[in-house]
């Protein structure tokens, strides 16, 4: 299983904090972004390109090209505006 | 000593100026940095602020800009606190505190962790003005000087 | 208030920079520079220093950089404070805060002032080690710094 | 009568801290060097040229060639070490 995170905007616009999901066929952080973009709906608004969205696998900054693995926890979030 | 904290509660700014310098007498500098929350945002009023973080990889993000500060300057102390959850316009939001040698040293290794915290740690504002809340949207200018610093 | 001071009393870091923030919801950085008194100068042990100045000079050339650095940049306020007389390692000689909007206007000015005052403001030390008393040397970074700012 | 100030290396080498010249002669910063110079001794080492020596006219730091005249507070100090 790959843990998979979202939050701030995402995480309204998702109506979704956390979920599990097998990671059976996914082995990028790509592959799981086109899985998800899959489901249809505002899945495919937040994963289509439109709007920015970071990821990190294991609490990495990374890009899409990262590879992904049973076990790992991956995010999906907006730009960072603390500080 | 912890180098970095997130906390929901204030942070006491002498404090952390205080515990950096004490009992080093081979400290000739401290910079220190300190971010507040503002009333205004893009024109409007802001009433309240929430500050949403990812937690264990906030720290982690800390922790690396950090080490990296330390790396690319003789420093002899770092801090860094920056607070979540409710915040009010006034209210001291981070800390970045740098002592060394001397201070040319110390002001461009603050400059260098606030702008990379801006860009690489995960927190996130919502601010509530009177049409309600909304996120706050990352800058351009967060971009630009972050880039600054790259080699 | 006053901008700038001179003192032979210590000065309390929070307060000055409490003060600076104080009620100004539009201020978004404090940037902080605190210069500390050193145990070791030229690879030797330093005990005490004494800091001469010239009383009246000093004032007016700490207000003509302020003045310069407000010109030069978006500011909410400045504060410098400078202590002469007796000092012992560890004590802080000078602090230099600035207040601002946004973070790199704080942090420009408060260097620029640092550096114009190393240069500028007439103030001496002299050092006592354990071969007797000796006044301190300027130094090349010091004016290198200062040349950065020329324009 | 002008106000002349010795500061800090100055003043110990010299042992004097502050004097009043008359200003009959003296129409520059450079005029007042010359003067003290021609004193001999310790004025003409401090003043020759070796050390580096700073001027200020009424608490401005000025250049030799800067006028100086009846009233007028002159000093002069090595380069400064505060901050």
């Amino acid at each position: 299983m790959i843990k998979v995170l979202y939050f701030a905007r995402l995480r309204e616009q998702l109506e979704m904090a956390s979920e599990e999901m097998d990671s059976t066929g996914l082995d990028s952080v790509n592959s799981v972004v086109a899985s998800l973009k899959d489901r249809g709906g505002i899945w495919a608004d937040v994963f289509g390109g439109a709007q920015p969205v970071l990821m990190a696998v294991n609490q990495e900054m990374v890009d899409g090209d990262t590879a992904v693995s049973d076990g790992d926890e991956v995010a999906f979030f907006p730009p960072v505006t603390g500080g | 000593m912890n180098r970095i904290k997130v906390q929901t509660e204030p942070f006491d700014i002498a404090q952390v100026q205080d515990e950096l310098r004490a009992d080093n007498p081979a400290i000739g500098a401290v910079v220190s940095f300190v971010g507040l929350m503002r009333d205004m945002n893009e024109g409007d009023q802001v009433a309240t602020m929430t500050l949403e973080h990812y937690p264990g990889m906030t720290e982690k993000a800390l922790e690396e800009i950090v080490q990296e500060a330390d790396e690319r300057w003789e420093l002899m102390g770092i801090r860094v606190i920056h607070r979540v959850g409710e915040l009010n316009p006034l209210d001291p939001i981070v800390i970045v505190a740098v002592a060394s040698a001397h201070r040319g040293e110390a002001f461009q290794a603050c400059e260098f962790v606030i702008d990379y915290l801006k860009t690489r740690a995960p927190f996130w504002k919502k601010e509530k003005t009177a049409d309600g809340e909304r996120w706050v949207d990352a800058r351009h200018s967060d971009s630009d000087a972050e880039a600054r610093w790259k080699r």
